[in-house]
C-alpha cells in the first residue's frame, strides 16, 4: 500500500503487458479494415448494378449485420457455427471473421453512397466518349468516388477499433481483458488501482481514434470549402 | 433446438427484453437532450461552454462504451464514487450517444446553405430569429435520419451492459448457457428479441423521417 | 426627385489581402432605377451586399435617408427592414409555404398583426398572379414563380430600396420574361432599385442610370441611354460587345 | 475443481498435433492466474503443464470465462477444461468429466464487518456470482428470494464485491479461502452451503440412473 | 452535300408509361448544321441523347452512314466513337488534367500511342487559344473554358457528327460568346452537326435547318432563315416571342 494505482501501473511488466494487449488490439483490427474495407468496395460496387436479386441478397446481407449487434455476432460465430458443423477457428480468428463481415457489410453502403454521388452525367460524359463501362469505373467512377467515400470509411475504421474491446468476450487476449488480468493481480495491492487502468484503457483507444476522427472531419471540411455548400 | 427449453426461458428472456428497452429509451432520451443542448452550445459557439462542449464529443466519440462502462463502473468507486449498474450503464450510453447525437444535429445545421442564413439576414431577421424560423426547423429536418441510425446503433449497444451484470438481453442469454448449456437455444432466441426490437424500430424510424421531410418542405 | 436616399462614399473591401472594391463612390436618389454592370468578377455582388451589411468593409462611408451608417449588428438589423434584397439563388425558405415566407418578416421584424399581414401578403400575390400558390410550399414552384415570391417577400417589408443580384441568371429563358416584367412595373411604380444584371436589354430600358464597374472600380456612372450608345471606355465597349453580338 | 474433456479419442489426435489446448481461467487466483510478471501459473496450470508433459506435447492456454467452458469444450476450441471446474449433473450431460482432482464446494464470502453466516441472512440481499457457476446454479434454484448479480469473470466479480455492490459473494469456497487472505477485511462466513442436499438430490434424480451402484453420489459430487 | 449522314425513321420514345417522343422523322446530311428547338420539356435532350445511345428507344430506326444501327451495348460501343457530344453541365473529369481528359479517348478507346495523342492534342489546344491550361485540373478554369475544352475532347475522336446539348445555358453570359464563336468555326469547316440551344441569334445565323420539337413531336422541320422570318405554328411564334422579347 505503499505506492498509488498509478504507480502500480508501471510496475514490474504490468505495462509491458498492456502494450502486448494494445498489440492484438492493433493486430486484430488491422487485419479487419485490411479485409472488411476491400471487401465491402467490392460489395458496394455491386450494389450499383441494376440486378434485382443481387441487389435483395446484398441488402440483406447489410440490414442482417446492421441489425444484430455486434456482441452477439460474436458469440453466434464462436459458439454455434462450429457446432453446426463450420469451420472450428481460434477466437481471434473468429473475431477477424465477423468483424470482417460486419465490416464488410457497413462499408458497401459507404461506397455504393459514394458511387451514386458522383454525377451521373460524369459517367455519361466518358459513355459518349466511347469508353466501355469497365474504362468508365476505372477512369471515372471510382477515382471520383473515393474522396466522397474516405471521411465514412475513416469514421467506420475508428467503429472498428472501438469494436475490438469486445474480443474480450471471446478469450482473445486484446487490450481490455490484459487490462482485467492485471486488475485482478494488483487491485488488492492498491484500491485505486482499477481506476488508473481503466483509464489508462480509455486513453489508449482515444489516442488510436481520434487522430483517425480529426483526418476524417479535416477532409470533410475541405470538401466543403471545395464545393463551396 | 429444443422447444421446451425456449418454452423454459421465456420468462427471463421476457425480464431482459422490457428492461433492455427501458435502460434504451432513458439512454436515448439523455443523449438526444444533451446532443441537442452540446450542438446548440457549438453552432452559437458560446464561450467557454464551446470549448468544453468540442473536447466531451471528441472524447466520448473516439473511446469505447466497453471501456467507458468498465471506468465507471469499476474504476470509479476507487475514488469513492459508486453508481449503481443501471445508472452506470444508462450513464454511459448517454455519455456516447450524447456526442454522436451532436454530431448528427450538426450535420443537419451544416447542411442549411449559406443562401437561406443570408436571405433570411436580408429580410431583417436577427440571429435568434434565424435560428427559430430558419436553421432549427431546416436542420433537424436534414439531422432526422443521423439520429434515427444513432437511435438503432444506440438500442444494439445496451447489449454491452451485460459487462457490468445489467440482466439485459446479452447478459440473459450468457447467464442462461452458463447455466444450462443450452446455446443454441439461447442464441437464436437473443437473435429474435433484438429483431423484434430493431426491426419495427428501424421501419417506423423510415416513416418518421419521410413524414418529417414532408411536413416540414411539403416534399 | 433628386432627394439623395443612399450615399456612397470612398467605399473600400476587402477579402483577406486581396483588395475588391476601391474608393467606390455614388449616389441613389429616390425613384431611381440603377443597373450595376460589368464582367465576372468586377465586384457586383460584393458591392450589392456590402449596402445590405452581409459583407463587411474596410473603409468609406456609407449614408442611407440622411443618416450615416455604423456599420454595427445592431444598426444592419434596423436597416434591413427598410432595404430589400433578392439573390440569383432562389431563397425561398423551404419549410415555409409561400404564405408562411411572405408573412415572415412582416411579422416577426415589423410586429404587425398576423391578420393584417395575411391580408397584405394575399393582396400582393394576387396583384402578381400567384394567388393559387399561397398554400404551396416552394419545391412545388418553378423557378420563375420562386423568384417573383421572393421579389413580394422583400416589397411586403415596404423598403426604401430594392437591390437585386442577378435575379433572372439561374431561370430558364422562358421564364426570364414574367420576371422582368413584374421588375419593370416596379420601376415604373417608382420604386428605388439597384439591379445587377445580364439582361442588357431590360438594363437600357428600365434604369436611369448605369454603373459600371471594372475590376472593382466605378469608371462609368451616367445615363443608361448615354451608356449604351456610347460607352465611355474601352473595357466597356468590350463588355457591351460581349454581351450582344451573337 | 475437476478437469473435463470430450472425448477419450481425443488423446490419439492430440498426440499427433503435438499440442493439447487447455482452457484455463485467467484470473483466478491461485488456481489459473497471471502473475506480476506475466506469466500463467496457479495449480490448474501446474497440474496443465504435468499432462501436457506425460502425453508429450505442448501445452497452449485458451482464456476463459466460467461461463464459457462447456461452449468451448463443445466448439472444440479446447481439448481440455481445467478451469475449477464442478461437477454437475448438468454438465455431467454434455461433457465427459475426469477423475476429479479436488475437492470443494460452494462458499460464501462477505465483510468482516457484517458477515453472512447463514443462508437465510442473504434474503432479499443481493448476491454476487459468476455466470455459469456452481453457486449461480444453487442460488437460483434453491435460493430464489436473493437477488444475483451475474458477472462475466471473476475480476469482475471480485471488483463489484470490492466496492460493495452487493451483501456477499458466493463462489467455490476452495479459492474463496485464497482470496480472503490478500483481503484480510473479508471473511468466508459459510464455508459449505450443500448442507441441504441440493447436489445430491439432484444427482439422485437425473444421473443415478446412467451410473448404475457401482458409483456413489460422492464419487462423483463433491462436498457433501 | 446533299449524301445523308443520320436518317431517323418513326422513332419513338416512353419514360415508362408516359411517351416524350412520338414518330421522329427527319435526316441530316454530311456538312449540314441542324438547330433542334423547343420549349423546355419538349423533348431535345432526350432525342439527342437517344441518337447518341444513352437512352434506349421503343420504335422506329436509326441508320447511320449508311447502316441501319441494331441498338445493341456493343454497336453504340462502337458508334460513340463516330459521334461526339458535348452536355450542358461542364462534363470534364475533375480528376484528371485538362491534358489527361483530352488523351483519355484516344489512347483507352481509339488506342493511339500516347505520344501522337499528346501531340494532337496539344495542337488543338493551341488552336483554341488554351495552350496554357494543358497541365492544369478543370476547377482552376471558367465555365467557358471548360466548355471548350470539352468541344475539342469530343473533336480529337475524329467524329462524323457532333451533337451540343446547350453547350452555353450554364455559362455566365460573356463567356457564352467564346463558345459560340468556336462552334461557328466548326460549323464553317463543315463539320455535321446537331445543336440544342437558346441562343437564337447564333441558331439563326449558323444553322441551316431548323427542326422545331413540341411536345416530343416534330412540328416543323425547315431552313432556318424560313423558321426565324415565318414562324409555321402559334406555338413556334410564341416559342420565338418568348425567347426574343425583353
Ligand atoms: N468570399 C470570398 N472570399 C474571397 N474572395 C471572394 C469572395 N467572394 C468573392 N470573391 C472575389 O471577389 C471578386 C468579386 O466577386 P463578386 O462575386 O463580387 O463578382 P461579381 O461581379 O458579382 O461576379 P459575377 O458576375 O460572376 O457574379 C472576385 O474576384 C471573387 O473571386
Ligand atoms: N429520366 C427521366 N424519367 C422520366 N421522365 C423524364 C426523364 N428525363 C426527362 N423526362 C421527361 O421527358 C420530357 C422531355 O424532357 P427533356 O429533358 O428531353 O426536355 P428538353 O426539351 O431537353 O427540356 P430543357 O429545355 O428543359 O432541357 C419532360 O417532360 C421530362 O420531364
Ligand atoms: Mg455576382
Ligand atoms: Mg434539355
Amino acid at each position: 500500500m505503499s505506492q498509488s494505482g498509478l504507480e502500480l501501473l508501471f510496475q514490474g511488466q504490468n505495462l509491458p503487458r498492456l502494450l502486448a494487449g494494445f498489440g492484438v488490439t492493433l493486430r486484430v483490427a488491422a487485419v479487419v479494415l485490411a479485409l472488411g474495407l476491400s471487401l465491402g468496395a467490392l460489395l458496394g460496387a455491386l450494389r450499383t448494378l441494376p440486378n434485382r436479386g443481387l441487389q435483395v441478397v446484398l441488402r440483406g446481407y447489410l440490414e442482417i449485420f446492421r441489425i444484430v449487434p455486434t456482441v452477439v455476432l460474436l458469440f453466434v460465430a464462436y459458439y454455434l457455427l462450429p457446432q453446426l458443423g463450420g469451420l472450428n477457428l481460434s477466437g481471434e480468428a473468429v473475431a477477424v471473421v465477423t468483424f470482417t463481415l460486419w465490416t464488410a457489410a457497413e462499408m458497401s453502403d459507404i461506397v455504393r453512397g459514394a458511387l451514386v454521388a458522383v454525377p451521373r452525367h460524369q459517367v455519361e460524359a466518358g459513355a459518349a466518349l466511347g469508353l466501355t463501362r469497365a474504362q468508365q469505373l476505372r477512369f471515372i467512377l471510382f477515382p471520383q468516388a473515393v474522396p466522397l467515400a474516405l471521411p465514412g470509411t475513416i469514421n467506420l475504421a475508428t467503429r472498428v477499433i472501438k469494436t475490438t474491446s469486445l474480443l474480450l468476450m471471446i478469450s482473445v487476449m486484446d487490450l481490455v481483458n490484459v487490462g482485467q488480468t492485471l486488475v485482478e493481480a494488483n487491485s488488492h495491492l492498491h484500491p485505486t488501482f482499477a481506476f488508473w487502468l481503466y483509464g489508462a484503457l480509455f486513453i489508449g483507444y482515444y489516442l488510436l481514434c481520434a487522430p483517425l476522427s480529426w483526418w476524417a472531419k479535416h477532409i470533410a471540411r475541405q470538401r466543403k470549402a471545395v464545393t463551396n455548400d | 433446438m429444443s422447444w421446451s427449453v425456449i418454452q423454459a426461458s421465456l420468462p427471463a428472456f421476457g425480464a431482459a427484453f422490457w428492461l433492455t428497452l427501458e435502460l434504451a429509451a432513458l439512454g436515448i432520451a439523455g443523449a438526444l437532450g444533451i446532443g441537442a443542448g452540446v450542438s446548440l452550445v457549438q453552432y452559437f459557439r458560446v464561450p467557454g461552454l464551446h470549448q468544453v462542449a468540442s473536447v466531451y464529443v471528441d472524447v466520448a466519440r473516439n473511446t469505447p462504451l466497453l471501456v467507458q462502462l468498465f471506468f465507471i463502473y469499476y474504476g470509479l468507486p476507487g475514488l469513492g464514487l459508486k453508481l449503481s449498474a443501471p445508472v452506470s450503464g444508462v450513464l454511459g450510453l448517454i455519455f456516447l450517444g450524447g456526442s454522436y447525437m451532436a454530431e448528427a444535429f450538426t450535420g443537419g445545421y451544416n447542411a442549411i446553405p449559406k443562401s437561406q442564413l443570408e436571405s433570411g439576414a436580408a429580410l431583417g431577421l436577427s440571429p435568434r430569429q434565424l435560428a427559430r424560423f430558419i436553421v432549427l426547423p431546416q436542420g433537424l429536418t436534414a439531422a432526422v435520419p443521423g439520429l434515427a441510425a444513432n437511435v438503432i446503433f444506440l438500442v444494439k449497444e445496451t447489449s454491452i451492459f451485460t459487462v457490468i451484470a445489467i440482466p439485459e438481453l446479452t447478459n440473459t442469454a450468457l447467464d442462461l448457457i452458463g447455466l444450462y448449456y443450452r446455446s443454441n437455444e439461447s442464441l437464436l432466441m437473443l437473435v429474435v428479441a433484438y429483431a423484434i426490437i430493431l426491426v419495427p424500430l428501424s421501419w417506423g424510424l423510415t416513416q418518421l423521417e419521410r413524414k418529417v421531410r414532408h411536413v416540414t418542405i411539403g416534399a | 426627385m433628386t432627394e439623395p436616399l443612399l450615399i456612397v462614399n470612398h467605399l473600400a473591401k476587402a477579402y483577406g489581402q486581396t483588395p475588391v472594391l476601391e474608393d467606390i463612390n455614388f449616389t441613389v436618389n429616390k425613384g431611381e432605377v440603377v443597373a450595376l454592370l460589368g464582367r465576372s468578377g468586377s465586384g457586383k455582388s460584393t458591392l450589392i451586399r456590402t449596402l445590405n451589411g452581409l459583407e463587411p468593409f474596410q473603409g468609406g462611408t456609407l449614408t442611407f435617408a440622411g443618416q450615416a451608417i455604423d456599420p454595427t449588428p445592431a444598426t444592419w438589423l434596423a436597416l434591413r427592414r427598410r432595404i430589400g434584397m433578392v439573390f440569383q439563388s432562389y431563397d425561398l425558405f423551404p419549410n415555409l409555404t409561400v404564405l408562411a415566407n411572405l408573412m415572415l418578416a412582416p411579422v416577426q421584424v415589423a410586429h404587425q398583426p398576423k391578420a393584417q399581414a395575411e391580408t397584405a401578403a394575399r393582396t400582393l400575390l394576387t396583384r402578381f398572379g400567384l394567388a393559387e400558390f399561397a398554400d404551396r410550399y416552394p419545391s412545388a414552384l418553378s423557378g420563375g414563380q420562386k423568384q417573383r415570391i421572393a421579389i413580394a417577400r422583400a416589397l411586403l417589408m415596404k423598403p426604401a430600396l430594392m437591390l437585386f443580384d442577378e435575379v433572372t441568371a439561374s431561370l430558364d429563358p422562358e421564364m426570364v420574361h414574367g420576371v422582368l416584367a413584374l421588375m419593370t412595373d416596379l420601376a415604373r411604380a417608382d420604386m428605388t432599385m439597384i439591379v445587377v444584371t445580364h439582361e442588357m436589354g431590360f438594363a437600357r430600358k428600365v434604369a436611369d442610370r448605369i454603373l459600371f464597374l471594372d475590376d472593382g472600380r466605378i469608371t462609368a456612372d451616367m445615363p443608361a441611354e448615354a451608356f449604351f450608345t456610347a460607352p465611355p471606355t474601352e473595357s466597356a465597349r468590350n463588355f457591351l460587345a460581349s454581351m450582344t453580338d451573337r | 475443481g475437476k478437469s473435463a474433456s470430450t472425448s477419450t479419442d481425443t488423446v490419439a489426435q492430440i498426440k499427433k498435433a503435438g499440442v493439447i489446448k487447455i482452457a484455463v481461467f485467467g484470473d483466478l487466483r491461485p488456481y489459473g492466474w497471471i502473475d506480476q510478471s506475466g506469466k500463467r501459473v496457479g495449480y490448474d496450470l501446474t497440474l496443465a503443464r504435468r499432462i501436457a508433459k506425460d502425453l508429450g506435447v505442448k501445452a497452449q492456454f485458451v482464456q476463459v470465462n466460467a461461463d464459457g467452458r462447456v461452449d468451448a469444450l463443445k466448439a472444440g476450441k479446447v481439448d481440455l477444461v481445467l478451469a475449477n471446474f464442478t461437477v454437475t449433473p448438468e454438465r455431467k450431460q454434455v461433457v465427459d468429466f475426469a477423475e476429479p482432482y479436488m475437492k470443494v464446494s460452494v462458499g460464501v464470502v462477505s465483510k468482516k464487518t457484517a458477515p453472512i453466516t447463514k443462508v437465510s441472512q442473504l434474503q432479499g440481499k443481493a448476491v454476487i456470482v459468476t455466470k455459469g457457476t456452481t453457486a449461480e446454479q444453487y442460488f437460483t434454484e434453491k435460493q430464489k428470494g436473493v437477488t444475483l448479480q451475474k458477472y462475466d469473470s471473476k475480476t469482475q466479480q471480485f471488483s463489484a464485491l470490492k466496492s460493495d455492490r452487493a451483501a456477499a459473494l458466493a463462489d467455490d469456497n476452495s479459492y474463496l479461502y485464497a482470496w480472503v487472505k490478500n483481503n484480510p477485511t473479508y471473511t468466508v462466513g459459510i464455508k459449505t452451503l450443500n448442507g441441504d442436499g441440493f447436489f445430491k438430490q439432484d444427482y439422485q434424480q437425473t444421473l443415478a440412473p446412467y451410473f448404475g451402484q457401482d458409483i456413489q453420489a460422492q464419487d462423483i459430487i463433491m462436498g457433501e
